[in-house]
């Protein structure tokens, strides 16, 4: 159902395109400001920049939660601003995406917040849960399938939003400030986690100011200052 | 690649994913009744006593029409004929009356029956056993239908007055107007109560299931952005919308009883001193069922009009 | 160092402290239900609704009371006194009766009074005209006081019929047995479904509030984290309680006096077939007053209810 | 008010102290196990550990949002375990907290936000605002007091509960992960603030999983693992 959107572009050509995309709120300044970039399938990047530079704004626009004020986001050949209704929560489907605010449902059990993309997409009950532990384990959470959210860490509430975002393999995945409450090496293991993500084709857009990550993961980098797109660092140069 | 790519080619994959997303909303919603079961039982409670009134009122309604039906038995019309009328004039006036659609019985009293029973009235005895000849005429006693309008009875009186063969007419039309005003107001102070009721049953769902999608407004996003699309993410409160109309109905039905129970007491008192002929009417199974039903489709319909209006947040900023 | 040793010199200091205190919470709770205008308006409606139908039903009490008064009037007992009463034994027999607490007024009819009476009758002029002499008694027409109970009045006929100087007693005893069961009926029927309708506007309060609160769980939780007492936290509540009630009153004495203009035609029409005796009752300003009080208060503790539950979680686990 | 409680103790000894302290809570396993530490009245101390370590649980027994299983909670002196009801509130109203998931209300304006602590001191309305201004300035949100947080980015929001807690000057200030969604070079800054209340006599308490931050500002530093006490590095000998 999803590769009706965006299976085509997959495995060759851009995926995400921006084209002087400048967002303003209607209760504050320019969050985005003529950005330009275009992410290949089966490319990583990260973005970064001060608190307030953009980045969440720059996801939410890719994964459809909010739209430019102007400018096109294209994402697989499509102008989102033609998608309308049922289309959107299609588009929804088609990419996985951690909140910066995690967005767990905290008196829902983990599995059951781990399933819900699953649920939305038809999976049957036994599937379900055998992908819900198998996405668990790999954010190192086995085994806390039947705890409450609300009984958790932050940083394990944190990795809860991580597998529910992979549990669907979603052909792009969008990661806003995924290790914020991890300690360094979760966040290395959770990075490389979306790495083997981006071997197998997904495309993986990263919003982080953790520098250290971002120099031992080596990946592409977008650095946003107020709104602006200042920098687009391929992932060969990126300093060591 | 794609978690859905694996089903594509299985047959009757659209009915089972269909089924199962509607397993999946029915057991979010008893999960949800069962979660909060204080306010499910006050909702349900609230919803119930609402509807349970209007449908007592029908009852009560019922009754009443019945009850003014029995006391409007005894309000017959005195016809006395003219002093000159013979007994065959007399049956066939009784025939005519009996013909018109607004009489339910003519009794035709002769002179001598008059005198009889005038005669069995305290200290007249003498008086009439010394009377000479019988004054009495020939009467017509006609029982109007409890049916028939005030008006229509008050025409076939003024026709009867109007009538040469006819002396005088005695009719207790005051009285007559008396019960239809009373009960024309009883009728109206139910049927306003009753529909001020309704709306306050309506409200009361409304704002039920507003509250049940407020509290889970964060749940509602989640979804929403998980990808879910409108139907999906309403379905759990039409459901549960649905589960506490038809418990609210239920709750109605079990008020109602009680409600029947407690004025089973004062109402048989009523009824023994009419010699039991008000035979008040037990509940009726027919407007039960209906009364369920329609409670389980306005928890439906206030779910479908509360959800609505929220999951216009759908689309983006 | 800290916040408020500033101000511990300063004299007044507690009271001023109080004072913000409680301005600050009556903002809030101001705020807060303009902050939701549709869930005001929906909360205040269906308690208003419900605190409604037990005023009008109040109202309608007190009318049916005075309708059963009035319809009780025309029940008089007629006396016959034995043919050998002096009108000298009819005047004391009158004035015993009139000191009786049931009686509340007796009227003396000589036989001559009670032969016109009959001569008026229509056909029988003529055989009075032909009568030898007056066979008619002394008769008491006895009218019981409205308030006097059916049993009290039963037993005042027996002791006339047991008394020597009484030939025969004429009580439309059935009749009064009718109006009598009637009103229990109604009575007991208004009764119950204002209960019914107190329960529910207490169910909608407790409901509401508690809704209330579950929605500012999560700043109930940070007032308590950043160091409010359970007074503090609870204030605000307890004022949006207090506000909600008295526009429910309010609101109530809306439905009430609209109710009351939509029945004023039927009522009218009432009053007119009973030659405007019935003087049906209007508001009284009083039952309002106290409504919109009891409204208030019952709010009030319908917050205090439901806040003392969810301010029990203050406590660290 | 809050001075019967902290502030005899305040410039001389101990502030917090920790005597074999363990948490167990009812739906997991040991948080906190064995736990002992004493802190001194102005001093700056950084609690660090993996997720789930059971940093927050250290800074909640502080705050009395949890209460230990077994072993003492000392604060200025007294065993947390006695206080009850309304002092519970009053010791509440001495510690100043920066909560991990922020805890802002997002339907209040950031000045009601920052407010709340000195409403709840009853401090006169135009001292707080002035006070709440302050505050925000601080940390970097001059002219956003009258924003719905809502309409915040998440490092923002983050602020806004950093401005909540130090609004009030309380003698205890307890910060739980402050710097998750801030830039490094604004973490550095948020530190520094820390580091200045310090300097006038508040006792400071820090989680962090960030390994730069606790290198650059040397201070004191508690290592948890699996919830025991495993490293406590005095200031001097933090590594460079
Ligand atoms: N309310 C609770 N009920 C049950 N278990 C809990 C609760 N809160 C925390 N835990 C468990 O206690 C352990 C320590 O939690 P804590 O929040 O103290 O960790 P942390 O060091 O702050 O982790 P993070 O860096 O992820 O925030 C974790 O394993 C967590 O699952
Ligand atoms: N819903 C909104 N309404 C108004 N302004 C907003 C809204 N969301 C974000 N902003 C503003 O837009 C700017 C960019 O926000 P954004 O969330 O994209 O920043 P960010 O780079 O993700 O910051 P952080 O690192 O703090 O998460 C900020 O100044 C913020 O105040
Ligand atoms: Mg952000
Ligand atoms: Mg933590």
């Amino acid at each position: 159902m999803r590769c009706r959107m965006l299976c085509g572009a997959h495995r060759n050509g851009i995926v995400i395109r921006f084209e002087q995309v400048s967002k303003r709120y209607p209760a504050g300044g320019a969050a985005l400001e003529g950005v330009s970039f275009a992410l290949e399938a089966a490319e990583m990047a990260f973005v970064t920049g001060h608190s307030g530079a953009g980045k969440s704004t720059l996801l939410k626009l890719i994964g459809l939660l909010e739209r430019p004020s102007s400018g096109a986001v294209m994402v697989a050949g499509r102008n989102l601003r033609q998608t309308r209704g049922q289309a959107i929560a299609r588009h929804r489907r088609a990419v996985g995406m951690v909140f910066q605010d995690h967005r767990v449902l905290l008196d829902r059990t983990v599995q059951a917040n781990v399933e819900l993309p699953l649920v939305v997409a038809g999976v049957p009950g036994p599937e379900r849960a055998r992908r819900a532990r198998a996405a668990l384990d790999k954010v190192g959470l086995g085994g806390m399938e039947q705890r409450l959210p609300s009984r958790l860490s932050t940083g394990e509430q944190q990795r809860v939003g991580i597998a529910r975002a992979i549990v669907a393999r979603p052909p792009v995945l969008l990661a806003d400030e995924p290790t914020g409450n991890l300690d360094p090496q979760l966040a290395v293991e959770i990075m490389q986690l979306f790495a083997e993500f981006q071997a197998i084709g997904t495309t993986v857009v990263v919003a982080t100011h953790d520098l250290l990550l971002i120099k031992r993961i080596r990946k592409r980098v977008l650095v946003l200052d107020h709104g602006r797109l200042v920098d687009d660092v391929p992932a060969g140069e990126v300093a060591a | 690649m794609s978690a859905t790519e694996g089903k594509r080619v299985q047959p009757g994959a659209a009915v089972a994913r269909w089924w199962r997303a509607h397993r999946w909303a029915l057991g979010q919603s008893l999960a949800r009744l069962r979660e909060h079961p204080l306010g499910t039982l006050l909702t349900v409670a609230v919803m119930g006593l609402a509807l349970a009134l209007p449908l007592s009122f029908y009852l009560v309604l019922v009754n009443l029409a019945h009850f003014g039906q029995v006391l409007g038995e005894g309000q017959s019309i005195n016809v006395f004929l003219d002093a000159s009328a013979t007994p065959a004039m007399a049956t066939l006036l009784a025939q005519g009356l009996r013909a018109e659609p607004v009489v339910a019985a003519v009794v035709v009293k002769s002179p001598q029956q008059g005198l009889a029973e005038l005669a069995s009235l305290q200290g007249f005895g003498p008086a009439i056993a010394a009377m000479p000849e019988n004054p009495l005429p020939w009467v017509l006693v006609v029982e109007p239908r409890a049916s028939a309008g005030t008006a229509n009875v008050r025409r076939l009186v003024a026709r009867l007055r109007a009538d040469a063969r006819v002396a005088q007419v005695q009719d207790q039309g005051p009285f007559r107007d008396r019960l239809a005003a009373l009960r024309a107001f009883g009728g109206r102070l139910m049927l306003t109560l009753a529909a001020l009721l309704a709306l306050a049953a309506m409200l009361v769902v409304g704002a039920s299931v507003r509250n049940d999608i407020q509290g889970r407004a964060q749940e509602i996003e989640v979804l929403q952005l998980v990808g879910a699309g409108a139907s999906f993410v309403r379905r759990p409160y039409l459901y549960a919308g649905l589960w506490l109309g038809l418990l609210s109905g239920l709750v109605a039905i079990g008020v109602t009883l009680a409600l029947e129970a407690a004025l089973a007491g004062p109402a048989a008192r009523l009824d023994a001193v009419w010699g039991g002929r008000l035979g008040l009417a037990t509940l009726d199974p027919r407007p039960l069922l209906v009364m369920v039903l329609a409670a389980a489709m306005l928890g439906w319909l206030g779910a479908r009009l509360a959800s609505a209006r929220h999951l216009a947040v759908s689309e983006p900023g």
